[in-house]
């Protein structure tokens, strides 16, 4: 094993923590992430769990992940491969090596490398040999029994002991990015304020780690300075719960009460829970018998004047179809999230894909259209979700917001907003001067109709499904049919007039334009960052208003020689461009795998182009 | 909801500018009537009441009241309801749906409304049949109905809706029939002033594809005998001359006749609509004709607390205890550092 | 009035029947068309009822219609206008004098003319000054006294007299088309076997409407030559009966029992009600609690080895989608009819529209590709659900089939075909041969799985909705995944490989390609007769094959200057052509009023292309 | 079904090459030995046997059965497994399912195909959480539980598994738990021979996000106290020194001491699990503690026509008077013409 001394500086690194399900590896990413952010480095971060609960202890299948990329320039992403990977048991380095640098760092709980647990991580023989380990830097620590001997005093029980392993391993990383250990005991404190013993377990255990990595100098300390950063108060969120602060956020500018109703479903849960837990922000949060309770529910909470909402995955958008037809029919605001996951049916729950996109722009019966919008990050989650519900009650329309695995469970620093910068919304409620009310009568400029609550003196009123005239009463005529379905879709249209437009990350004209939409963002703009770097006219644009379109596609889309479509799906995106802009010639990036891109992925599907 | 104003509604206040549009002598008709003269002596104002529907015939109901009103979906009426309800405790909520809309695809949130217990008035038409799809059995269908899915009879055992309602933690559970109107505005001012998720079922007559269906028992010439009305508090007695009661024999009712055997009014059972133990009111539900009388009248009313107050409350707990009062608080709470 | 006295021939005639929902004019439409149709007229119908059971009686909202189109030769289409209009109150001339011929002739119960009715219809002063009648050839027949008249000594009550209203007026018209009775008086013979009093009455109602007819010598006798139709044995049927009848002959054929699970909708609710009456021919048929449990029920019915089937309109296939994904997971062979209605949300259910193609093609999560196909007349409905049984079953798919409300309830004389003249479907079960059985194991061509059924030893398996490897155990690996998504994908693409050629009707090139698919074939194929005879350059072709669609396309649409695309929504079919074959240019025509285009909307659209 | 095989199967043969992937020491490792159990004890060829699950925890089931199997989407599991019941009723189907699955999106597919009675056997995992989601309340959730979706607990009373069965007309009701293998293997048996729907509700502990949470019944120290093992046709006794016994007051169970005031062992109610009426077994069922001991074993077993029979002879039935025995004949039935 090479060993150096002195403090390297570098650009970035990855690191991945990974072992059993039941070894703390999410805890323990979380843990280093949030030192670093506190230090300064800017970051992003990926889980990546088994579906099940507990698979089957020391399986390939039972290996819990968690990527940290840190740097001291703005992070797009969690990054390809890491540099440093640390894995508590023979499956998680089968499971990972792959994803480590050729040549990067990688500490195992050597204790944990028994024969049995060799076998059972698939290998046939010896992991070093199978998988060249030789070819990394290997540091093989007994964990195991530093933290059997580090906590022999402290009278726990054996299995309380061994739990604290992966806070030994969490100290030899900070010794390597000559991080503080202050945070963390922090955080000790105050999780185990009720039980002293364990406090004083976790952090013999991380000052171990520390030591026996400064002692056994097992690489020299790495810097990863802090990032230029914005001054301004951070903190940590993931894609889920900056959906849930959007949503509330919302609320709060409108006006209105938040109604969520929902029914779990991975990788989606996160939102309702957060939302669930806001019952001092006055959220009253539903959780339905399924889906379809949940959308019907949040349709009546419109109805009845609250700011409604419903999340799910995948597989409940599907179930919800029929109910957002009755959303659209009768006008009312609402805002379905689909955190997408691998499909289709319950296809990889806890896998990232982008191949929701037509059913959210089709999935209907009859000619239905909602608007659609896609966040890119995990805190851009909280900005679309605000966007998603804006437009819902301003323009009195169902809007389906796309998130997806990757961005829900991702975090990133970020700079907490204040509510003051945030744009008010506007409910149209019909005013009094108004009256008789009449349900389907539209704001001449955006077609969308007035909102008239139940308890409200002489507005009373009937809506439903079937098809009405503008008073509302149930009509069959065909002419008042074709009316009201060009006021449908004119509304929705009209959306447009109300979005930013499309902005190029690059030259506004050039050789090649990546075009892409949601959860691809990083990984693209780094692919494409480099290219520039390297000299390409490539640039670079991200939709996130999906439906309707920015108004100045066109006009970009016109400067470029080439056009490629990238995403996490067979061409879905790319697909509706062609409906849309049928003019322009469409070459795709896509994968489907239940991960995201790798930025050298993308890099050579492009170079190929170029 | 309990807000009184001054000038007293009547029926009349509660019809819409809409076209009754069921058949002529279809029982929906009837209904219409006794809930707009129930909803005439609430004391509430129009304003305060949403009708939900789902799909069928008589899901076409807040069509004709004027009054808040949404015409849903084929099924979803209780998950839309239960939405306007959390929402707006303050409202007066009537779901209406039939026996295909509540029972079958329905029943899921049905059982659930019912379960939560939320302050909603539930009126269920029976009329064993799916009309507006023009006749096709229903989960309350007698087995053996011939229907147009069922050209040789059904095989299938129906539900009781009383039994449903027990089975699903149900607290009120009334059945009348539609032409008795007296009767039906009765049950519906009770069912509204019943906090709590209240399921009405009304044995209505679907006059074109299920024609006399609850006659047997609900005939003018029979209805006497063959169907009794409970009072709460009030003993069990029925028939044309009022002579006919029931008793408890072991663990079964059965049917006596007053004065014969040495039984007097004294012997008969005792009706207690707010027993929380649902076992009498069980077997008053699912009485039978011909064995039994059918019936009718509120068999059950047991208060216990709503899921929409419950929720406030909760919410007022929290509220009153934490320290985020805004998204600024939330933004800036937990751990947050400076750049 | 005009009265004439010779037989005059005609090429073509439309007559419309309409009166009060409770009038019965479907009936009396129905044994007219039939005694034209064995009389050999080739014919098409179109019923058009309201959505209410028994909308208010005397209103415009109440009138229910039946309108048939018969002629000499091939008939396409019910006809835009009518010749002849039967209206037995005023409601009923209300609601079609606009869809009559101007001068055309009106038959009217005179006796139902009242004051009353008259406002119930609408009218504020006189109909005959309102809707100018006085220009058509009004023929105002006493038709309730008269009947009353004729019936006075059957004994019967008021009631039962009254009715038979609809058979007086049946009568003058079988004498204005020259018509024997024979059939319609067999038909009362069966139908009231056990009332021979009805016999008697209705019998003495047609003939007295008959004589009376020709004692006014209301019109000359128009006699319609029978068509010169293929030999062979003939019967009406209509899209609905069509459909299921092909799912049988698709049962026999494959020696499965067929199976099917259903949910009432309207218009879709035939196709079960057949069904469940074929009990004669082994058919389970389960009428499920809602339309997930009937595709659900389908999906382990075809798992137990049966031709599954589910049948449904535009919301219930909405609530079919998510479990659509589990079928496409487990690639078990399940047909899914959807009868197309008004949309979107419950919409207008008891009218037509095309507007569920989207949802057919994308409306699932994740890449969920399905086969999909369409029926285009009331007889080809039996063709494409054979046709959609023999592909599900064959290439081990759900297979879409989209009909529409105008199909399913439209009648047409029809061959009837016979059964060892349509192929032999061969389900691909898995052979003893090959044990151990692997779920999804591929046929190299079809890239279809193989069939191992319940019961059968040895060959135990599981499969399910979570992603999985070939031997059908549950895996996250993304390459896996890949993997079987390109399958999927693949395996519905090479059903390309074995559905025939798009067929163009008229010149192989020229200056203008009208496309269309399904239910607006007939209206398609008339315009573009009228134009081509008016010595246009115009060819039309009709998909029945969406997904995949057939593979000589770019072919044919490289030979036309311009192609319009025609179809009642807003471009569903043109956009999915726009995704498919984005280097041709399409122009659209498109109606969303709940009812077919009339010809000359057509060719008013296609002239301005010309 | 009844077929004797020759080589008899043990419970190794269910066993599949798959892994088994619950967490170590989750409830459902038990259930499917015991199941596996019955299996080889009922004589039926493996490949007759159809295990449909929907989706959770509990709902991988299939997979580790050496039998046919179909892990289907998350609440459906009853109308897939309707589906192949009808399909093939020759074959031996068990459903399997969690409370979630079940009773929240599964509740109507549910309480249809108890109504429907098919001969499914149908075991319901009882959690009283979501675990594949990792830990929300599920319907079957004690009021006030603390869950990561209710953190200030729930406020929604929950469906009892027995009663709701009952209410929608079901004939086999069974309760176990699932570390008693003994008596799980009996009851799966008995559900297995029933003709008919048979839920069997299992108390199952999941060790991650509910744990313990039927310990205060089922714990080993208290559980002669707190369950009840009910035995048709025997006394219901129950207690460390078999020395308690329930008795009917009235309308209700009482708890007595065999040998205190008088009471012997005549006294005590006799279980009848074939009684149609429910009466009784309505109460057992909803037996709690600590009021009661919670009743374990089969608690209502009531024969029925099943559907899949009924249609199946409705069929035969048809057939035999049709004239229609083929396509031809149909394509050429009713009124056609020659051209
Ligand atoms: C999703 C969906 N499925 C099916 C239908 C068709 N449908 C409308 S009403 C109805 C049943 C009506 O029966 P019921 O609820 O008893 O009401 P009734 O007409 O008898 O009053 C059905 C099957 C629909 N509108 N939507
Ligand atoms: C349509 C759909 N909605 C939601 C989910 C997410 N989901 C999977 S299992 C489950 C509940 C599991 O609880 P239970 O049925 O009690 O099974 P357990 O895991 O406790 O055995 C949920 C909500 C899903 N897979 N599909
Ligand atoms: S069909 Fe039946 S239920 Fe519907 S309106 Fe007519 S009579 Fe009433
Ligand atoms: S989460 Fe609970 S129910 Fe699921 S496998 Fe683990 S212990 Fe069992
Ligand atoms: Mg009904
Ligand atoms: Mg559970």
């Amino acid at each position: 094993m090479p060993k150096k001394c002195t403090v390297i500086e570098k650009e970035d690194v990855v690191i991945r923590f990974s072992g059993d399900s039941g070894d703390g590896m999410q805890l323990t990413g979380t843990l280093f992430s949030d030192t670093a952010a506190i230090y300064g480095n800017d970051l992003t971060t990926f889980p990546d769990y088994p579906a099940e609960i507990r698979a089957p202890q020391g399986t390939v299948g039972g290996v819990s992940g968690y990527q940290v990329h840190l740097g001291h320039s703005v992070i797009y992403t969690p990054g390809d491969y890491a540099d440093v990977l640390v894995a508590m048991n023979p499956a998680a380095v089968r499971a990972n090596i792959k994803w480590t640098k050729f040549g990067g760092t990688i500490i195992i709980d050597k204790d944990n490398f028994t024969e049995k647990n060799i076998e059972k991580a698939g290998y046939k023989t010896d992991p070093v040999i199978e998988d060249n380990l030789d070819q990394y830097n290997l540091i093989a620590a007994p964990i195991s029994s530093m933290v059997r001997e580090a906590l022999k005093n402290l009278n726990l029980d054996p299995k309380t002991i061994l739990r604290t392993k992966n806070m030994f391993a969490l100290g030899m990383v900070y010794w390597l990015f000559d991080r503080k250990l202050k945070y963390t005991e922090q955080f000790f404190e105050k999780k185990f304020s009720k039980k002293p013993e364990l406090i004083e377990a976790n952090k013999i255990a991380l000052r171990a780690g520390y030591y026996y990595a400064e002692t056994i100098e097992a690489l020299a300390p790495i810097r990863i300075n802090p990032a230029p950063i914005a001054k301004g108060r951070y903190r940590s969120i993931s894609g889920n719960t900056a959906t849930a602060w959007g949503l509330l956020a919302a609320a709060e500018k409108a006006g209105l009460q938040l109604f969520i109703g929902s029914y779990p479903i991975t990788p989606a849960t996160g939102i309702l829970e957060e939302l669930a837990a806001r019952k001092d922000l006055g959220v009253k949060s539903f959780q339905a018998e399924d889906e379809i309770a949940g959308i019907c529910a949040s349709i009546g909470s419109s109805f009845a004047g609250m700011l409604a909402v419903t999340s799910t995955s995948g597989p409940g958008l599907a179930l919800k179809s029929e109910a957002i037809g009755l959303a659209v029919m009768t006008e009312l605001p609402i805002v379905i999230i689909d955190v997408q996951r691998g499909g289709p049916s319950t296809g990889l729950p806890t896998k990232t894909e982008q191949s929701d996109l037509l059913q959210a722009l089709f999935g209907r019966n009859g000619e239905c259209p909602v608007v659609v919008l896609a966040a890119s990050t995990p805190t851009d989650c909280f900005t679309y979700a605000f966007q998603a519900a804006r437009i819902a009650v301003e323009h009195m329309t169902p809007v389906i917001l796309l998130t997806d695995g990757y961005l829900a469970n991702g975090t990133e620093p970020w700079k907490i907003p204040s509510m003051k910068d945030l744009p008010d919304i506007h409910p149209p409620y019909a005013s009094e001067q108004d009256l008789p009310y009449v349900p389907y009568k539209r704001d001449p400029e955006k077609l969308s109709r007035f909102w008239a609550v139940p308890g409200t003196p002489n507005m009373e009123h009937r809506i439903g499904g079937l098809e009405k005239t503008v008073k509302g009463t149930v009509s069959y005529v065909p002419e008042n049919h074709e009316l009201m379905v060009g006021f449908r879709d004119q509304k929705v249209a009209r959306v447009a007039a109300r979005i930013p437009d499309l902005k190029v990350s690059g030259e506004e004209s050039g050789d090649l334009l990546v075009v892409g939409w949601g959860g691809s963002y990083g990984y693209r703009v780094m692919a494409v960052n480099e290219l520039q770097a390297e000299g390409y006219k490539i640039s670079n644009v991200t939709f996130n208003y999906i439906n309707p379109l920015p108004g100045n596609v066109r006009d970009i889309f016109s400067k470029f020689k080439k056009i490629v479509v990238c995403e996490l799906n067979l061409g879905q995106f790319a697909n509706y461009l062609r409906m849309k802009y049928p003019e322009f010639h469409y070459e795709q990036i896509n994968k489907v795998q239940g991960h995201p891109f790798t930025i050298n992925e993308i890099k050579e599907q492009c170079l190929k182009l170029l | 909801m309990n807000e009184t104003i001054t000038n007293k509604l009547t029926p009349k206040d509660f019809k819409s500018d809409q076209e009754v549009r069921w058949c002529p002598g279809c029982g929906d008709h009837a209904v219409l009537n006794a809930v707009q003269k129930a909803l005439s002596e609430l004391g509430i104002p129009k304003e305060k009441f949403a009708f939900i529907s789902g799909i069928g015939c008589s899901s076409r109901f807040p069509y004709y009241m004027n009054t808040y009103g949404f015409h849903g979906i084929h099924g979803r009426a209780s998950a839309i309801a239960t939405g306007v309800k959390i929402a707006n405790p303050e409202l007066s909520v009537w779901q209406i749906t039939g026996d295909g809309d509540a029972l079958a695809i329905g029943g899921n949130h049905f059982i659930h409304v019912v379960r939560r217990n939320l302050d909603i008035n539930i009126i269920l038409f029976n009329n064993e049949i799916y009309g507006l799809t023009k006749g096709q059995y229903s989960p309350t269908s007698d087995k053996g109905l011939v229907t147009k899915t069922s050209p040789f009879g059904t095989i299938e055992e129906p539900f009781s809706v009383g039994e449903l309602v027990i089975g699903a933690k149900g607290r009120f559970f009334a059945r009348t029939v539609d032409a008795n109107v007296t009767l039906s505005t009765q049950i519906y001012i009770e069912a509204a002033r019943h906090k709590g998720a209240s399921v009405i079922e009304v044995l209505q007559n679907c006059v074109i594809f299920n024609d006399g269906i609850h006659e047997k028992v609900t005939g003018k010439e029979v209805r006497d005998d063959r169907t009794l009305i409970l009072k709460h508090g009030r003993p069990v007695i029925f028939g044309k001359d009022n002579d006919k009661g029931l008793i408890l024999e072991g663990l079964k009712l059965k049917v006596v006749k007053i004065g014969e055997n040495g039984i007097t009014e004294n012997d008969i059972l005792v009706h207690d609509a707010a027993e929380p133990n649902p076992g009498i009111q069980y077997m008053l539900a699912n009485m039978k004709y011909p064995e039994y009388p059918v019936a009718l009248g509120v068999i059950r009313a047991v208060p216990g607390p709503t899921y929409e107050k419950e929720l406030e409350n909760q919410i007022e707990q929290v509220k009153s205890k934490s320290k985020i009062k805004n998204m600024d608080d939330l933004l800036n709470s937990g751990s947050v550092w400076d750049a």
